[in-house]
């Protein structure tokens, strides 16, 4: 007669997103811009993402297995590949192969499970990945290819997997030729020389306004990254607040001494910038959660990553600038949270 | 050879001054920690923390001579709040001092007390009324819980029993916990 | 005159940044990890030692500079600063102990260890070692202060949200929070190269 | 005595610091001769290495000079620059040569030249290149460094003083060109500075003699 | 507090194991991160410091009854820099080039907060050969911790052990140094600083995990030793 | 306090942070007009149906009782009366399933109806317009009127409080946010004319000079029938906005955030804005109570989902056991899986339908698996973000649900965990699938319940202190009463000579009885 039914917590709703779809979403925003990297660069970052991808996923299982966690619902929420995806992107798509397994080692065994694993963490995964493997492997990591339009050869499938797996160059590359000095390198070794920008910029590896080839990428990422924010898997604070720092601040330095600063557009399209601005920077789990905080978190990034650029020991800042600012993130999200209703 | 001796004995004559002076000018008397670590004690002034009383602990803890996992009706939230207090690490109770348990109040057995009034002397929160020779009554919203008026009690007619609680005072379980 | 204000600018970033007296020189750890669970704390032992840091800068100095070098006894250089350093912590931990007493609490026993912080000691004795006049010595107190408070406020704040996460149990405290501090040290390496001429 | 005097606190320091000065004066007496000669031998380490010890007879330490040269020292301040001689003759100088455009700052070296004008060794004393990139300029990393031995202005041809991918001589690193750029550049302005004021070098006072000794 | 009567035994256990400063009451990290690049210099720093600590300990010890509160650190710290000092000249004189690697760490023997913290804690409270035994339990316990985590990130980071001992021992221990990983291609990151910390962790955690296996052990062994006794229950 | 005179009442709509626009549902449940269900054999009328503490039950078992007749009385005036829904029998006051959040059984009075539906004597006040607004509301307070917006707060002690203040508006609200449920609607569609009346005299109840009706702009018919039932009665002062239908635009503060502007102080109420802000059909029961004499015993209730074979909305006599409607509702479908007390947003699920309907029952929601959310694992929070972007109350989910699951209820309370209003909008969003909301419930009860350990605590200390201080004084008396004693025998020869007398007392006791120990006892005593 009476009948007796389960019970639930509100809201008895189905409910639609999972973390997932959240991940699975991010790594659709990448294809672009990895279609477009492999069109400059030969299929190096496929194997690279492959690779990386393959060595997560294991670091994954066997940290869940030792903590004594799921195994099925953690290996399949998709995060750790978005962490060996980004990292493959970072590095030269012709690593070595142990660069991937030392960078997920430290990405997913240190920098996420020692925390607790998904969500926890307070670093960016990736870029301590990343960082870990530029410093201590800092001559795997300098082996820049040239893009498809200046390069001797864009290496097919079967030399790139040579290259990776045995360390042999295909001909006619050599050492010398796949150690390039990518365009920022030259540019902060250029005016540390005395040189003008517009000098170093005759180098046929510069485009129209960053690196050869490295713009377009770029673009293509940051198509992806609108798609994000129009899908409402990020908001549009971080990426704003990356580039508009940049460019804030490239600005009157150009504006002053065109001769010793580059043009604002310049520092946007070149290295990590944009990919870090719209799929790094946008961490959730080690970034900040109120608007305010993220503009000063994406602020943060921006002007870190180009006192490095200008000043530092590095070409590059955005992992350091990321990490930095993840270090500070708990604080500025101590003081920026939202004024609560009625108070 | 003499030079350092004598510039270190100035050095020595002249810091030892400045200290023995400071300390007498800014000498402190009371703490006034104690009074916010006594605040976060629950009161029940049943002794369990090895003190009589929760202030006397409260003072210990302030000199540093006592831990902080010594009271159990404070419990974990109670070593917590301490912990939080102090800047130290919380820790688990100390077993030595007893278990954390719910709140429970002392009922007399009315058919069975004689009216001695040892109960009443021993309570530290006046929470028994009664007069000599007459039945006492415990006032359940007074009673603490101390368990310290069972001891004197000749004729055992003291229980302690957890109080039904209200449907304002209702724990709503956390999820995933089991709704009794 | 430009090229001396630069000077003490290389000063200031070498000790918060390129050369963080804690994550980078090793220096000052223990408080870094012993105050650094409440945020109130870290604070107020932020301010103390970069009081007591730039305060004992500038009188080792003084003592180096006008007794030590003109009476032959570099070697007693230690022993003289550390007098120094002790005698200003006690007296200032006698003082806030009367006028601040909650402060007290919070810095516990960190406060008379502000003596036995390396980086006061440290910096007394880098002074030395490098040759920096009086405005340079409070400057490089100043700077080792702030690096340290910077990265210690910093690490306080993580270690709280560190407070509730699942970490694997027999790294739960203190070898995550060294886990951490590791990491901080890494990300720290991007400043390397930003204090050179 | 008040027990409460702060004359009493005063005392108690005063006594335990003299005791302890007096057992570090004593101390200090005991190994003053000892640490200066390990000083000595120290520096003496160092240098042998750019210069092999039985080729000069002369205390090496003392017979030094202070050059101001930014151009080819790197730095605006004075460069030390010891000199050898056997038998009152020339033999060599070492002097200390900074190169300041290193990938992450200054590298400084020692630079030992043979009165003929070759080298002969050149030894990295601090740089803070890039660990793993720039430091095979290190001798315990590589033996780049010892290729220097021997060589002079004339060995290679001028155009030969720079790295293989400039056109010269000498290996650069696989990833690292700026390091051994700025190592070989500050060595062949060492090896002209010297030809340039050879009898100079030798022939100025060193700061030994013209101060009278303690 | 008072002067009871411990073992000499227990002392030393306790302050070389159970207290040990470097891994579980994490004081004196400093020394310990910075120059734990190598097993010598581990080595080294440890055995200084194990002297002053057996100094500074027994001279407080037997001071302890005149000092009056207010002059009690300085007093200590004046102790301990005085035995510091005097390692430092000697260490100097006898062991140069190890003085050298070493650099400022030596003087900053005095601040190690573990000399203090023994000073404070225990030597000032008891009688000096138990202060003495501490110390050298202290010292010892210190030095291990020097030395495991010297010896773990110059093996991670060059692939060899005792490096440099001739800097300690004289040349004829050259041939001490062992080399594990030959062709080791250097790790860089266990000798640069986040290396550091990030070892230290990773040996706490380990001998965290070791003293958790243990007791997980004597308690399966004794399941009637450790169960909870029932408590409240009032008759 | 704030200034209210800026404070202007529906001139212009705003927006409130974050909310969700749901699929509303509401149709299917309005394709019959409202009807009353059969009279059940039995019904069972809680006591506690309302915010506060119990009614205490003044019948007892074999008693009869006339339709209205006062059942429950609240002594403490903190809670609500309750009456007999229909003439009948007592059978039972006892514990059973009395449809509370808690889940908790609570005491019940159980009527065997007699099917006559007999009313007792009511008592309408005779004109409203021209009562004095204390009669009013105390026609309020005796019909036992609780909102029946949700929280079932007592209305009489709202009004009063509001009357009190002194408010320039009352705001009725018509929003019914929540998906699938449709009373107010069909109660306004209904009977406009009623509640433009009823908005009327708690106007003059509440000392309001004008009333605003707020409805959701979704709901089509019905504004043009509440202005339609307004031009009838000749009423310019009650004035009809629609808002956007956003969830939970019906909340309290969201809605007066949507009419004024302004937000209502945190830890303060509505009327320090110079509103009040009454549910339809609270407004409604109020009318009956003041110009029908009619306490609340019967509420409109949507019996809707797709677990019911035929939704729709009844009139029902509470302590209707909600079987009966389901059942009365066409039963249920196959498919059915979950029974919701009030919507899919903030109502509770029943364990079993033996549940009476009680005054917070405005929905009766039977769920399929289609429409809950699949048993999902529990993902760690990404901290996403997404949950503070839809809170209306602008809190920070995330960190909340952190502080409250390891403990730190005092770090929760200072970020605001109060001002959560359990909207569940965080919870709905989460992609990790952490029960926000619950947790919330959770944290508030914990942080309640610890507020009330200190409070007790200090009531202890003081109670303790107060006995130290009690027993010093005896003892500081004692000491003197001994000290003033020992003054007396301080001079030696005054001592003497009472050692003297002692003697002679004891002797003179052993003579008079030889028992050796009485002497003993006497020295003891003296000494
Ligand atoms: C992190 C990092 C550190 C580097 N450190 C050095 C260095 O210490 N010395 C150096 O010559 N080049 C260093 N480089 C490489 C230069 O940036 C540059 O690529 C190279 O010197 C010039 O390229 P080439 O050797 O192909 O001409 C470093 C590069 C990176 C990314
Ligand atoms: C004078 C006065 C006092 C009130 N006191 C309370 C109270 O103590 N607790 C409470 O929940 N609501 C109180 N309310 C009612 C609230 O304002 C609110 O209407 C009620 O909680 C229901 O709101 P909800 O359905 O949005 O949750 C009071 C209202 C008035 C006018
Ligand atoms: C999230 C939320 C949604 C609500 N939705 C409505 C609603 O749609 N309609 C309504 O009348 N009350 C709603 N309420 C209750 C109101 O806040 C408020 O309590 C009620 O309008 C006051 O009137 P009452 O005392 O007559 O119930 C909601 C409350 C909350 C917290
Ligand atoms: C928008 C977005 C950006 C992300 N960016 C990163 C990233 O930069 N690095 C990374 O390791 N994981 C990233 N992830 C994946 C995931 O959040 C990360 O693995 C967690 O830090 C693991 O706890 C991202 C996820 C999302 C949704
Ligand atoms: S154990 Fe008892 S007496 Fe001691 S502090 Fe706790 S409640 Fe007070
Ligand atoms: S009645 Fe008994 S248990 Fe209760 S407070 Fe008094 S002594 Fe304690
Ligand atoms: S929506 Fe869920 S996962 Fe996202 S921040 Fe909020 S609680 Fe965390
Ligand atoms: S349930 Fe509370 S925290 Fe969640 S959205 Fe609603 S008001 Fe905000
Ligand atoms: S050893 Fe403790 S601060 Fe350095």
């Amino acid at each position: 007669m009476n009948r007796v039914f389960p019970t639930g917590t509100a809201p008895h709703l189905p409910a639609p997103p999972t973390v997932a779809g959240v991940m699975g979403q991010v790594l659709l925003a990448l294809i672009p811009g990895i279609a477009t990297y492999t069109w400059f660069f030969g299929p190096g970052v496929l194997v690279q993402i492959l690779l990386a991808s393959g060595f997560a996923l294991v670091f994954e299982a066997l940290a869940l297995r030792w903590r004594g966690r799921p195994l099925q619902p953690f290996i399949s929420d998709g995060s750790a590949v978005v962490t060996a995806v980004l990292f493959a992107l970072c590095i030269p798509p012709l690593a070595p192969w142990w660069v991937a397994a030392i960078g997920m080692a430290f990405a997913i065994g240190l920098a996420k499970h020692l925390y607790g694993g998904l969500g926890q963490n307070p670093f960016n995964p990736a870029m301590v990945g990343y960082v870990v493997a530029l410093i201590c492997i800092p001559a795997a990591m300098t082996q820049w290819l040239a893009p498809r339009e200046i390069a001797e050869l864009v290496p097919g499938l079967a030399a790139t997997l040579q290259a990776i797996f045995t360390g042999a160059l295909p001909e006619p590359l050599t050492v010398d030729a796949v150690t390039r000095a990518t365009p920022l390198d030259s540019l902060k070794t250029g005016v540390e020389a005395g040189r003008f920008v517009i000098e170093i910029r005759q180098s046929p590896i510069f485009g129209d306004f960053g690196g050869r080839g490295w713009e377009w990428i770029a673009n293509a990422y940051a198509l992806g990254g609108l798609w994000l924010v129009y899908r409402r898997i990020i908001t549009w604070h971080v990426p704003v607040a990356v580039i508009g720092s940049v460019m804030a601040l490239s600005l009157p330095a150009w504006l002053l001494d065109p001769g010793a600063n580059p043009e604002p557009l310049q520092h946007v399209f070149s290295g990590g910038l944009v990919l870090g601005a719209f799929f790094i920077a946008t961490d959730p789990v080690s970034g900040c959660a109120s608007p305010r905080g993220r503009l000063i978190f994406g602020a943060g990034v921006g002007i870190i990553t180009l006192v490095i650029r200008r000043w530092g020991g590095y070409p590059d800042g955005v992992a350091f600038g990321v990490l930095l600012m993840n270090m500070a993130a708990p604080l500025i999200d101590r003081y920026t949270r939202p004024r609560v209703y009625g108070r | 050879m003499l030079i350092p001796l004598i510039v270190f004995l100035v050095f020595g004559l002249v810091f030892g001054l400045v200290l023995g002076w400071t300390a007498r000018r800014f000498r402190v008397e009371s703490d006034p920690v104690v009074d916010q670590i006594d605040a976060l004690l629950p009161q029940t002034q049943c002794a369990q923390c090895g003190f009589p009383g929760c202030r006397p602990y409260a003072e210990a803890i302030a000199r540093g001579e006592a831990d902080i996992n010594q009271c159990p009706p404070g419990g974990e939230a109670g070593i917590r709040a301490l912990a939080d207090l102090l800047g130290r690490d919380p820790k688990p109770l100390n077993p030595e001092n007893g278990e954390e348990q719910p709140r429970r109040v002392a009922v007399i057995d009315e058919a069975a007390c004689i009216g001695c009034t040892l109960c009443i002397q021993a309570c530290p929160v006046d929470a028994i009324v009664g007069a000599a020779k007459l039945m006492h009554t415990v006032i359940e919203d007074e009673c603490t819980g101390c368990d310290l008026c069972l001891p004197p009690c000749p004729v055992d007619c003291i229980d302690m029993v957890e109080p039904e609680p209200a449907f304002s005072d209702w724990r709503r379980p956390a999820p995933g916990e089991a709704t009794s | 005159m430009g090229n001396a204000w630069s000077g003490y600018l290389l000063i200031l970033v070498s000790t918060v940044l390129a050369n963080n007296f804690v994550l980078v020189r090793f220096l000052g750890l223990c408080p870094f990890m012993g105050v650094s669970t409440k945020l109130e704390g870290a604070i107020g032992m932020s301010a103390a030692t970069a009081f007591v840091l730039t305060l004992s800068s500038v009188s080792s100095y003084v003592v180096h500079q006008y007794i030590l070098e003109p009476l032959g006894l570099e070697y007693l250089s230690t022993l003289s600063f550390i007098l120094v350093i002790a005698v200003t912590v006690q007296a200032t931990e006698m003082i806030m102990r009367r006028v601040s007493p909650l402060l007290y609490r919070v810095l516990g026993i960190f406060l008379p260890l502000i003596t036995s912080n390396c980086a006061v000691l440290g910096v007394a004795l880098l002074n030395v070692q490098e040759q920096h006049n009086l405005l340079e010595s409070a400057l490089y107190g100043f700077g080792a202060a702030t690096g340290f408070a910077l990265v210690l406020v910093l690490f306080t704040a993580m270690r709280e949200r560190l407070a509730h996460t699942d970490v694997p149990v027999p790294f739960r405290g203190a070898p995550v929070a060294l886990v951490t501090a590791g990491l901080m040290a890494l990300a720290f390496m991007g400043f390397t190269g930003l204090a050179n001429q | 005595m008040n027990a409460d005097s702060p004359l009493r606190s005063g005392l108690t320091l005063a006594g335990i610091a003299v005791l302890g000065v007096a057992l570090l004066t004593g101390i200090h007496h005991l190994t003053r001769e000892r640490i200066a000669a390990q000083q000595r031998d120290a520096v003496a380490m160092r240098l042998s290495q750019v210069l092999a010890p039985d080729r000069y007879d002369n205390d090496l330490l003392h017979d030094v000079i202070q050059v101001t040269d930014p151009e080819t020292f790197g730095h605006p301040g004075p460069a030390t620059v010891y000199r050898a001689r056997r038998d009152g003759q020339p033999v060599a100088v070492v002097m200390e040569v900074t190169a300041p455009n290193g990938y992450n700052g200054p590298i400084r070296m020692l630079v030992g030249i043979l009165a003929d004008g070759s080298i002969s060794g050149v030894r990295v004393v601090s740089h803070r290149e890039t660990p793993g990139l720039g430091d095979p300029i290190e001798a315990r990393r590589s033996d780049w460094i010892t290729r220097f031995e021997g060589r002079s202005l004339r060995d290679p041809t001028p155009e030969g003083w720079a790295v293989r991918r400039d056109g010269g001589e000498f290996d650069q690193f696989t990833g690292a060109t700026i390091t051994p750029r700025a190592v070989v550049e500050a060595v062949q302005r060492a090896l002209e500075y010297h030809r340039a004021h050879l009898d100079a070098l030798y022939a100025r006072q060193s700061a030994d003699e013209q101060s009278t000794d303690e | 507090m008072s002067e009871h009567r411990t073992p000499l035994g227990d002392i030393f256990t306790e302050a070389a194991w159970r207290q040990n400063t470097g891994l579980v009451v994490l004081l004196g990290l400093c020394p310990l991160l910075a120059v734990s690049g190598t097993v010598v210099n581990g080595l080294g720093l440890g055995l200084a410091t194990t002297f002053v600590l057996l100094v500074s300990n027994l001279s407080v010890s037997l001071l302890r009854k005149t000092l009056r509160p207010e002059i009690r650190i300085p007093a200590f710290v004046l102790i301990i820099a005085s035995a510091v000092t005097a390692i430092d000249l000697l260490m100097q004189a006898w062991f140069h080039d190890l003085y050298g690697v070493l650099g400022i760490f030596i003087p900053l023997i005095v601040t190690n907060c573990a000399i203090i913290g023994r000073a404070e804690a225990f030597a000032a409270r008891n009688p000096p050969m138990a202060a003495a035994v501490d110390g050298l339990g202290t010292g010892l316990g210190f030095c291990l911790a020097l030395v495991l985590l010297g010896a773990l990130r110059e093996l991670a980071g060059h692939g060899t052990l005792l490096a440099g001992a001739d800097m300690m021992f004289g040349e004829w221990a050259r041939s001490l140094e062992l080399t594990l990983v030959p062709n080791h291609p250097g790790f860089l990151l266990a000798i640069l600083p986040p290396g550091a910390f990030i070892g230290l962790g990773l040996l706490i955690a380990a001998r965290n995990a070791i003293i958790a296996r243990g007791e997980r052990r004597a308690k399966a062994g004794s399941p009637r030793v450790t169960a909870p006794v029932a408590r409240g229950e009032s008759a | 306090m704030i200034d209210e005179s800026k404070v202007v009442v529906g001139e212009h709509l705003h927006r409130f942070p974050g909310g969700l626009r749901l699929r509303h549902n509401k149709r299917v449940a309005c394709r019959h007009a409202v009807a009353r269900p059969a009279l059940p054999t039995q019904l069972a009328v809680p006591m506690l149906q309302q915010a506060g503490p119990p009614a205490e039950p003044v019948v007892d078992v074999g008693d009869t009782v006339l339709k209205g007749q006062l059942i429950g009385a609240d002594p403490s005036g903190l809670g609500a009366r309750v009456h007999a829904p229909t003439s009948g029998t007592i059978v039972a006051v006892d514990d059973g399933p009395i449809s509370h959040v808690t889940g908790q059984p609570g005491m019940r009075v159980v009527i065997d109806t007699d099917g006559r539906d007999q009313w007792t004597t009511l008592d309408p006040v005779d004109d409203w317009r021209t009562e004095d607004p204390a009669t009013l509301r105390a026609h309020i307070d005796m019909a036992g009127v609780v909102g029946l917006g949700g929280a079932v707060f007592p209305t009489f002690r709202k009004v009063d409080g509001a009357h009190a203040a002194g408010i320039h508006t009352l705001i009725v609200n018509g929003a019914e946010c929540e998906p699938w449920i449709a009373c107010d609607e069909m109660l306004m569609r209904e009977h406009p004319r009623r509640v433009v009346t009823g908005t009327r005299v708690l106007m003059r109840a509440s000392g309001a000079d004008e009333a605003v009706i707020a409805i959701e702009d979704q709901m089509g018919a019905v504004q043009s029938a509440l202005e339609q039932a307004a031009a009838e009665l000749g009423d310019n002062q009650v004035r009809i906005v629609r808002i956007p239908t956003i969830y939970p635009e019906g909340g309290e503060r969201q809605l007066i955030q949507t009419l004024t502007g302004r937000e209502v102080p945190a830890g303060g109420l509505p009327q320090d804005l110079g509103v009040l802000v009454q549910n339809v059909a609270t407004v409604e029961a109020a009318r009956a109570a003041i110009i029908e004499g009619k306490p609340m015993i019967e509420r409109h209730v949507t019996v809707t989902g797709d677990g019911v074979a035929e939704p729709r909305n009844w009139l029902a006599l509470l302590g209707t056991p909600v079987a009966h409607l389901v059942a009365a509702s066409g039963g249920y479908t196959s498919a059915a899986q979950r029974l919701v007390i009030g919507g899919p947003m903030m109502g509770y699920a029943l364990g079993r339908d033996d549940a009476p309907l009680v005054k917070a029952g405005n929905c009766i929601l039977v769920l399929t698996e289609n429409n809950v959310r699949p048993t999902q694992p529990e993902m760690p929070c990404i901290r996403c973000g997404e949950c503070s972007r839809v809170c209306p109350a602008r809190l920070m989910p995330q960190e909340l649900q952190f502080f409250i699951r390891s403990g730190q209820l005092d770090a929760a309370t200072d970020i605001s965990l109060e001002a959560c209003i359990e909207c569940g909008c965080c919870d709905f969003v989460c992609p990790s699938h952490i029960p926000l909301a619950e947790w919330f419930r959770h944290g508030k009860a914990e942080a309640r319940h610890l507020a009330r350990e200190r409070a007790f605590a200090d009531h202890s200390r003081e109670r303790h202190q107060a006995r130290e201080a009690r027993l010093a004084e005896a003892r500081a008396e004692k000491e003197a009463r001994m000290a003033r004693r020992k003054e007396k025998l301080g001079n030696d020869a005054e001592r003497k000579r009472q050692v003297a007398r002692a003697i002679e007392r004891a002797r003179a006791a052993k003579e008079k009885s030889s028992t050796p120990d009485t002497t003993e006892k006497d020295k003891g005593g003296e000494s």
